[in-house]
């Protein structure tokens, strides 16, 4: 090993440490270890005086590794990484030894057993630190240009969030026209504001705004790269298209189960799904007058075995369109069947009390004694059991509307293959962490919003629309993405290119190359988290993780080995 | 281009990755704090659903991340005292420091002074199942790991006498002249994520929680079944200590009720759900009781989640919303009578221990915080969002956004997207004013 | 325990994000534990080669766990997925060599799982001292 | 049997299926591989089980591989060319397989427990030799026995590499067991049990029991038994047999979802 000096500091912690490590003892052992050049004990290392003596002592001592023996690495470790770099240190070139947590703070009754395995831990923290190579942090270029997949509203609210930050926005959009699916509904709850009036501007505006490229109508054709450095292939007006981007947001949608064998939906005229009804509803609302009774039947087609998920707002949905032809017609009997009404939150439970007392009546169904519609060709009447009650009620009725769920769009799979992002339950994109990383995905650089994720209303599509374009933001606004030296790397020589640690990778971040001919596996920094699992696939250890080489562990279990 | 800096008034997970998110876009973020450490409800939390995650494990790397992130300064202990328009879109804050009586850059957390401080007060982070010191730290994983002293109950700042943690503080940490202190910044923009508070259930006579001994709020559940908590994860009954035979859930005490709050909490019985299911995981015998008006199970993957509950963890899901508990003479069990609106009959059921699924309410500073800066809350005390459908993180000041519970209740998914949908249109707004 | 004299080498591996943290959470929480036991840290347990392992018994390692994230909760979404099945087959073939697979402890601890930290390393502990010195060597 | 496969090889080269056939034939004497092109005499063609073809075809595909290739297989060569291609080693799209089983006096040599390819063009499927007297012995010591027999058995190893170089499936460029990190140079034998440990978890997904390690070791380490114990552990946990399925990754490198360990099993 070229010259190496090691710089020992071993801390008390107050009483923490010292209390039952006997410290002085393991500062005279660690001076006997292999290349220590230096060891000293600090009252508390990680205070200004500790972190100024081991400036001091490397810059004194001219050390090339510091070994520091405290609390946990967890909370700690960047703090001495920064101090060493402050003293010109590459800050890889140090190990952390945990000898309060892990050593005086669980065993505080056995004084002597504890300062020996204070003596070997730092024994292997000295052998490991021999193997540790200095490291420069992976920093690769963002392009500060996005492609948002998919105009409907979290398409355009993103387009619009990051085109307003100053980034320019590719939108690709398959259909004619933006606004998904907002652009066949009449009215949007909980206000009831009429659809078209709201979205309409809001498109203009994307249209409108300098940043935002348009490419409508486009499909999706191939996706290659990686975060910062995308090349996303559409085809447009004929041909095939290149957009360089950094980042990509997913904002695909979703459409309404049509829910044939379902009440006969299909094959009886008058038994209409709730777009459905939106759409007769934009055209006119003269037929209403002549209506005696209309039953909407919701969780029609969901939260069945076939499809176990409740999809969030129909019921929201079903309120509003009751509540519009009971106004539009107050002599029609307007029922809504449910299994549970899924008024959540402050507006909903009010718009849901405020139907109630417009004398739309809710009743609650079951799916062993589903309702029954009476007619031939159209609804006349429908038999009821009410489970509250537990009653069969006959209602006139003339019209049936089936409240349906969101289901994946059709191609979020060939989206997700391009993407190479994973689909989820009811195929639906499958986010990083369903808690605290809901708009992103494993794969750096992609983002998802709306309901392509999961069915949400509109005001979840805009503020995911606005969290995705908050986190695609992050790496466009430094336009550099820098990457933690624990990474794995790849010895050409040793790699027989047998793509083991390919498969291994959970992040797809590794793939076979040829370089001048010889086949073998190259690791993206971009993309490595540094997990090292690829590291324990391979069998001749051709490809070994930093700061966690075969030869820096097994040196530590050779010294704990020899030591007793 | 010199970016101003960004308050974020909250120290929970919406407060946390609201400041991440910003200080990661290159803007300098004071995320102020009103308690002693940032974690927020979260941290109270033992699992979370319906990934049954140990909430403090996914939240520490983030709590580690904000605390440590270059451009985020932490303000805790911390509250707003003053907010004047700047005159340029953003806003003049005077931020007031509460003294903690402890020099945070020298103490190390070690508790030395925590074990001989001789004076007890109900610990507030365990719902005051146990006790804590007049000095202490929030909860094992808090971040920052520094002590703080509460002033009411120190012997020394009230009395002048003890000063035992002085003593034996080798970090000469203890200051116990540490005054309030005042600190300003121009900030460009506002993000309001102050969360919840639990609505006190004790006025609602008809329940007896505060009489029954073991009638206990589903937040004193969390602490008892949680490793870190004051029973080390032991269901301990609050009247004699032991694991209950029987359990049971009420859905909405206090929420979705015209003479307390008329709407719904919205996580609920998401979280009654998975207790149940944490109760029948510790201990298989026991068959919990949810008693429910609807299941709301809205979220992804949240009525699978439910499901398992009824199909693996023999949680029986009754609809019924019960109309009140006795106290059973002999055996001192909590009786729950109730109406089954299925078989249409009022029947009495004894459980051995009782959960209360309470309202959550706008945290109890936004009185204070609306007076301050000048944002109004809406009939039930929550922050005003006047465009919820299109602009559903603007307040009605311009600049200052919100996120989180504080505005509507949410789950901490939906907080987090409403965080980072703050940090999103802090940026918009911020270019817009340059 | 059974104090039979003979006090165990035991090596754990433990990851970052959740054994190793709960290996925190027991000291912060001062659970006592005995001193036998040694603490590598690895990002991942999925890094935790079945080599290492094999090496540590090799070299008088008398009992050695692997102890990452429970299955779901892995940082990095499916390592310890791998790091399951590799360690249930190393067992196996430990015992096919007439090496008791009760030497080799594999076992999920989350950050918040101080108290089955210590419950896990005393058993092990108290076990290993049951089958009393590693034989690879001692014969 | 053996007039069958010479038909085969003449259909195949007649009718350009294939641009040459790697066979077994009897030269000079002895029994080595050789390769028929159109036209060649079959006369001197062998049919012999010991022989390893895996490393034949990847020599042969790393000089020319768009040559269209036919090779004469036994069971185990047809799964050690399934986990070759599964490894990038070799690729079969050119490869046309000519499935020979062994009969009950070859299986019984080497005590094979599926001595049948996948599809076999000649000879009939006969049931393995599930189990041999020493496997036997072996799996019914208790651990102590066990240990014991193992440690008398390798006390035997010159480290002379014979095993690795033999195994088709050892396919490493730079061995760990030659690294000084790993095992000591020089130490005879290797301290139990690194050395034979690595290599059997190794192989633990990819062994297609052809015996080569066993014939190739000079000392009679009885290989075969360590590895048909180690095939038994492998396919009880993940129901997986190395080299019968191309399309199926192996168990250690895949997620619980793609390949699950089997109940009851961990």
């Amino acid at each position: 090993m070229a010259d190496v000096r090691v710089g020992v500091f071993i801390c008390h912690c107050g009483t923490n440490i010292g209390g039952v490590v006997d410290v002085p003892s393991v500062v005279e052992y660690a001076r006997a270890l292999p290349n220590v050049i230096y060891a000293e004990n600090n009252l508390y290392t990680c205070s200004e005086g500790g972190l100024a003596s081991i400036r001091e002592k490397i810059a004194e001592h001219n050390l090339n590794r510091v070994v520091v023996a405290a609390c946990t690495p967890r909370t700690h470790e960047p703090l001495f990484k920064n101090t060493c770099e402050d003293a010109g240190l590459n800050r890889y070139l140090f190990e952390f030894v945990n000898i309060r947590e892990h050593c005086s703070w669980i065993h505080m009754h056995a004084k002597d057993d504890a300062t020996e395995k204070a003596k070997q831990l730092v024994a292997m923290g000295v052998a490991k630190v021999q193997w540790l190579q200095p490291q420069q942090e992976y920093e690769g270029d963002v392009l500060k240009a996005s492609a948002v997949i998919g105009g409907g509203i979290a398409g355009m609210t993103s387009a619009l969030s990051l085109a307003n930050q100053g980034y320019e926005v590719h939108l690709i959009e398959r259909e004619k026209e933006l606004g998904g699916l907002v652009k066949s509904v009449n009215r949007l709850f909980p206000t009831n504001v009429d659809a078209d009036k709201v979205i309409t501007p809001i498109i203009e505006k994307a249209k409108a705004n300098k940043n935002i490229r348009l490419h409508m109508p486009a499909e999706l054709k191939d996706v290659k790269g990686f975060i910062g450095d995308f090349d996303v292939t559409i085809y447009e007006n004929g041909a095939d298209n290149v957009i360089k981007v950094g980042t990509i947001i997913v904002a695909t949608g979703a459409q309404e189960l049509k829910p044939d064998g379902f009440y006969n939906y299909g094959k009886m005229d008058n038994v209409v799904t709730q777009l459905d009804l939106e759409g007769k509803l934009k055209q006119d609302k003269k037929w209403i007058d002549d209506l005696a009774g209309v039953t909407m039947i919701n969780c029609v087609g969901c939260r069945i075995p076939e499809r176990t998920y409740c999809s969030r707002f129909c019921c929201i949905t079903a309120i509003k369109n009751a509540w519009i032809l009971r106004e539009a017609n107050p002599k029609a009997k307007v029922v809504v069947l449910h299994r549970d009404l899924m008024a959540y939150g402050v507006e909903f439970e009010e718009y849901y009390r405020k139907a109630m007392e417009a004398g739309v009546l809710f009743l609650r169904y079951n799916l062993d004694k589903p309702p029954q519609i009476i007619g031939k060709e159209k609804p006349e009447k429908i038999k009821i059991h009410d489970e509250l009650t537990d009653s069969h009620l006959e209602l006139p009725c003339d019209m049936v509307v089936l409240t349906t769920p969101l289901v994946s769009a059709r191609d979020n799979e060939a989206v997700s293959k391009m993407l190479k992002v994973p689909l989820g339950d009811g195929m639906f994109f499958l986010e990083a962490h369903l808690k605290l990383r809901p708009v992103e995905f494993a794969t750096d650089g992609v983002y998802v919003a709306g309901s392509a994720r999961w069915p949400v209303d509109i005001t979840e599509s805009i503020s995911q629309g606005y969290a995705a374009a908050a986190k695609a933001a992050i790496p466009m606004s430094s336009g550099k993405i820098k990457v933690e030296a624990i990474t794995s790397f790849v010895n050409i020589g040793e790699c027989i290119a047998c793509g083991t640690c390919v498969l291994a990778c959970p992040f797809n971040a590794i793939s076979v190359v040829d370089t001048d001919g010889k086949m073998h596996a190259q690791v993206n920094e971009a993309m490595c988290k540094g997990c090292g699992t690829c590291v324990a696939t391979c069998p001749s250890g051709a490809i070994q993780q930093k700061g966690c080489t075969d030869q820096q562990i097994l040196c530590m279990i050779e010294t704990l080995a020899g030591g007793l | 281009m010199d970016k101003k800096p960004v308050l974020v008034v909250g120290g929970g997970i919406a407060g946390i990755q609201a400041s991440i998110d910003l200080g990661s876009m290159g803007y300098k973020v004071y995320l102020v704090e009103k308690t002693a450490a940032i974690g927020g409800r979260m941290a109270q939390l033992d699992k979370t659903f319906p990934t049954n995650d140990c909430s403090i494990c996914i939240l520490a790397p983030k709590m580690i991340e904000c605390a440590r992130h270059e451009n985020v300064e932490l303000v805790t202990y911390a509250e707003l005292q003053e907010v004047e328009p700047d005159g340029s879109g953003g806003y003049k804050v005077k931020i007031l420091r509460k003294p903690r009586y402890v020099d945070i850059d020298k103490c190390t957390g070690c508790e030395e002074c925590i074990e001989k401080c001789p004076i007890k007060a109900d610990n507030e982070f365990n719902q005051k199942l146990d006790k804590r010191k007049a000095i202490y730290i929030p909860f094992a994983q808090a971040v920052p790991r520094k002590a703080v002293i509460d002033a009411d109950i120190c012997r020394y700042i009230t009395q002048q006498k003890c000063g035992l943690c002085k003593k034996v503080c080798q970090a000469e940490a203890i200051d116990f002249d540490q005054k309030e202190e005042i600190l300003e910044i121009d900030a460009g923009a506002v993000v309001l994520a102050t969360g919840f508070d639990l609505y006190d259930i004790s006025a609602m006579r008809e329940y007896g929680y505060g009489q029954i001994k073991d009638v206990i709020t589903a937040m004193q559940f969390e602490r008892l079944i949680c490793a870190s908590g004051p029973s080390h994860g032991h269901l301990e009954r609050p009247s004699d200590g032991e694991i209950p035979k029987s359990l049971a859930f009420i859905q909405c005490v206090g929420s979705r009720d015209q003479i307390n709050n008329p709407y719904c909490s919205s996580v609920c019985c998401m979280h009654a759900t998975k207790e149940a299911i944490l109760a029948n995981e510790h201990y298989p015998h026991l068959k919990p009781h949810i008693f429910y008006t609807d299941m709301r199970a809205v979220g992804k993957r949240f009525q699978d989640y439910v499901t398992r509950a009824h199909d693996q963890y023999n949680v029986e899901y009754v609809r019924s919303r019960p109309s009140k508990i006795v106290e059973d003479e002999e055996t001192g069990n909590p009786v729950i009578y109730y109406e089954d609106t299925v078989s249409q009959t009022v029947k009495k059921k004894e459980f051995e221990m009782v959960v209360l699924c309470q309202a959550l309410i706008p945290s109890v500073s936004h009185q204070e915080l609306a007076k301050v800066l000048g944002v109004s809350l809406d009939s039930c005390g929550f922050i005003t969002v006047p465009d919820k459908l299109f602009n559903p993180v603007d307040t009605d000041k311009e600049g200052i956004f919100a996120c989180g519970f504080c505005q509507s209740p949410q789950d901490i998914p939906d907080s987090v997207v409403q965080a980072s949908g703050c940090a999103a249109r802090v940026a918009e707004y911020l270019a817009e004013v340059s | 325990m059974i104090d039979n004299g003979f006090e165990p080498k035991i090596l754990a591996f433990c990851c970052n994000w959740c054994s190793y943290a709960g290996a925190d959470l027991a000291g912060v929480s001062r659970l006592q534990m005995p001193p036998n036991l040694r603490v590598i840290r690895v990002m991942c347990s999925g890094r935790v080669s079945v080599e290492w392992v094999i090496k540590a018994f090799s070299s008088g390692m008398d009992g050695v766990m692997v102890l990452g994230c429970h299955i779901g909760d892995c940082h990095y979404i499916d390592g310890n997925h791998r790091t399951k099945k590799r360690f249930v087959l190393l067992g196996k073939l430990l015992g096919a060599l007439g090496i008791e697979p009760d030497r080799l402890c594999l076992d999920w601890v989350s950050a918040s799982e101080g108290q089955k930290f210590q419950d896990v390393v005393t058993k092990f502990t108290s076990r290993v001292k049951e089958l009393g010195p590693n034989p690879i060597v001692a014969a | 049997m053996i007039d069958k496969v010479r038909q085969i090889i003449s259909d195949l080269l007649d009718r350009g299926e294939a641009d040459a056939v790697l066979a077994l034939a009897n030269e000079h004497g002895n029994v080595q591989p050789y390769l028929y092109k159109k036209g060649d005499s079959l006369d001197n063609l062998v049919l012999w089980p010991k022989y390893s073809m895996g490393p034949i075809v990847q020599s042969i595909q790393n000089a020319d591989p768009a040559l269209k290739l036919a090779v004469v297989v036994r069971g185990c060569d047809d799964r050690a060319l399934v986990e070759l291609a599964k490894r990038n080693q070799i690729s079969l799209f050119n490869v046309r397989i000519i499935g020979l089983a062994c009969t009950e006096a070859e299986a019984k040599e080497c005590a094979c427990a599926h001595p049948y390819p996948r599809s076999i063009d000649v000879g009939d499927k006969i049931d393995g030799i599930v189990s041999s007297d020493e496997l036997a012995e072996v799996s019914g010591k208790d651990y102590g026995g066990r240990l014991q027999f193992w440690k008398d058995a390798f006390a035997r190893c010159i480290k002379c590499y014979g095993c690795r170089n033999g195994c088709p499936l050892c396919i490493c460029e730079d061995c760990v067991l030659e690294d000084d990190a790993w095992v000591k140079a020089g130490e005879i034998p290797p301290p139990f049990p690194i050395f034979h440990l690595i290599r059997a978890y190794h192989l633990s997904d990819k062994c297609v029991e052809c015996g080569e390690c066993q014939s190739s070791c000079p000392m009679d380490i009885p290989l075969t038994s360590l590895y048909a114990m180690i095939r038994e552990e492998f396919s009880g946990l993940f129901d997986y047999m190395p080299g019968a399925d191309e399309d199926r990754k192996s168990p250690l490198v895949t997620s619980l979802e793609e390949e699950p360990i089997r109940e009851g099993t961990a």
